[in-house]
């Protein structure tokens, strides 16, 4: 699976073209794509920062990719996150599984999505009328990754 | 030994890494974050609550009680809130 | 939520775009597509042809996706099914779902899937080099819709 | 009452749809598929087996005992295969 880590945005179509173009091989392509929202709570989002660790976010994500292709029969993928400054609406960030199968397609870029969220160094930092605060980790996500163990 | 921090704990120490040259005396993560304690408020304000620090030694998720030696790259930094 | 049932092929990123641009509300996006694998098991397809209920199609994929909407908090979806010949690698069917939180459009979009396969009249006829044949529905598919059961 | 065929169905009856008078004494599906059957070999073998066969009244799916009356719209098939 090919793993980027970026501040420039990315083209969902592009990519899925990549992985597909010319295969005949694929019966199921499942997208995730994560955006920044207005609103978190009752807080309106001006922009948002995301922070990552350069070097470690790359390792991180491909592990998490190594464990979905072991955990299921993938046919390829992509995941792309980006960081530095984004605004209201902007694309964080894309997860593209492949499988001959829409199950695995399904629960492998689910799993990535919430390992991701709990594994990966990124952090972001919203900026609101009321000034910037960094995001608070979700215990949810931590169950929500703890729901994939065997 | 080289030491990074992100997000809310770089902010509140002040800057995003530095070098340090580790005592002898200190083998594990706890040791070195009480030895960097020591050097002022801001790292007593970024560390104070355990349950809000993650760290990464060589680019690996650890334990407090992981060792450290010279050499190593040590990463502080919050729960990750990526996605 | 927007269906469609049509003998043309789709293009994701026209569709995600109807759905998204300019909005600034959203925060997740799922996409599901399906495509004509080149091999069926052991028999290489040559060429598949989808029959469908017109009229009836419409209707069952607008229910599903009644039911998806009221289960879920979604913030809009489309869903494309194709009909009539198509090739190995090409377009079947597309869900796009929409929400602010990546679990409702990872489960929505999962749940339309499962329905559609066991409630949407299509009907798949496969031409292998064996000749053409009609393909059997699978009880897995009868599974899978039942676990969305309350 | 206006009838359609889809699929397997349609192939093995050698048409599409067609507009049958319904005879009074038929009430439910199960009738009306007895009724056709007497056509000919060719509705015997696309409603041999029940488990191969889903019904539609009026674009509703029913069960086998499920009124018909005339001025119904019925469609036979096979289990669906999209997607």
């Amino acid at each position: 699976m090919k793993v980027l880590v970026q501040d420039q945005d990315f083209d969902i179509a592009a990519e899925i073209n990549e992985l597909c173009g010319g295969r005949t091989d694929i019966g199921a392509i499942v997208t995730f794509t994560g955006l920044v929202r207005d609103f978190h709570g009752d807080n309106k989002i001006r922009q948002m920062t995301l922070e990552h660790f350069p070097g470690m976010a790359e390792k991180q994500l491909e592990a998490i990719c190594k464990t979905a292709s072991e955990r299921w029969p993938l046919q390829g993928g992509t995941v792309i996150h980006r960081y530095g400054p984004l605004d209201p609406g902007n694309q964080i960030v894309l997860v593209i599984t492949l499988s001959a199968h829409r199950e695995a397609a399904f629960e492998a870029a689910e799993f990535i999505m919430d390992w991701l969220k709990t594994d990966a160094p990124f952090w972001k930092k919203e900026q609101t009328a009321e000034g910037t605060h960094w995001v608070e980790a979700k215990t949810e996500d931590d169950q929500r990754k703890d729901r994939w163990k065997i | 030994m080289e030491i990074f921090y992100f997000a809310r704990i770089r902010e509140d120490i002040g800057h995003s890494s530095e070098t340090v040259n580790l005592p002898e005396n200190i083998s594990i993560v706890n040791g070195l974050i009480e030895y960097l304690c020591e050097r002022g408020e801001n790292y007593q304000t970024a560390f104070k609550n355990d349950a809000a620090i993650r760290v990464a030694v060589n680019q690996t998720y650890v334990n407090f009680d992981h060792p450290v030696q010279d050499g190593d790259e040590v990463a502080f930094f919050p729960p990750m809130t990526g996605g």
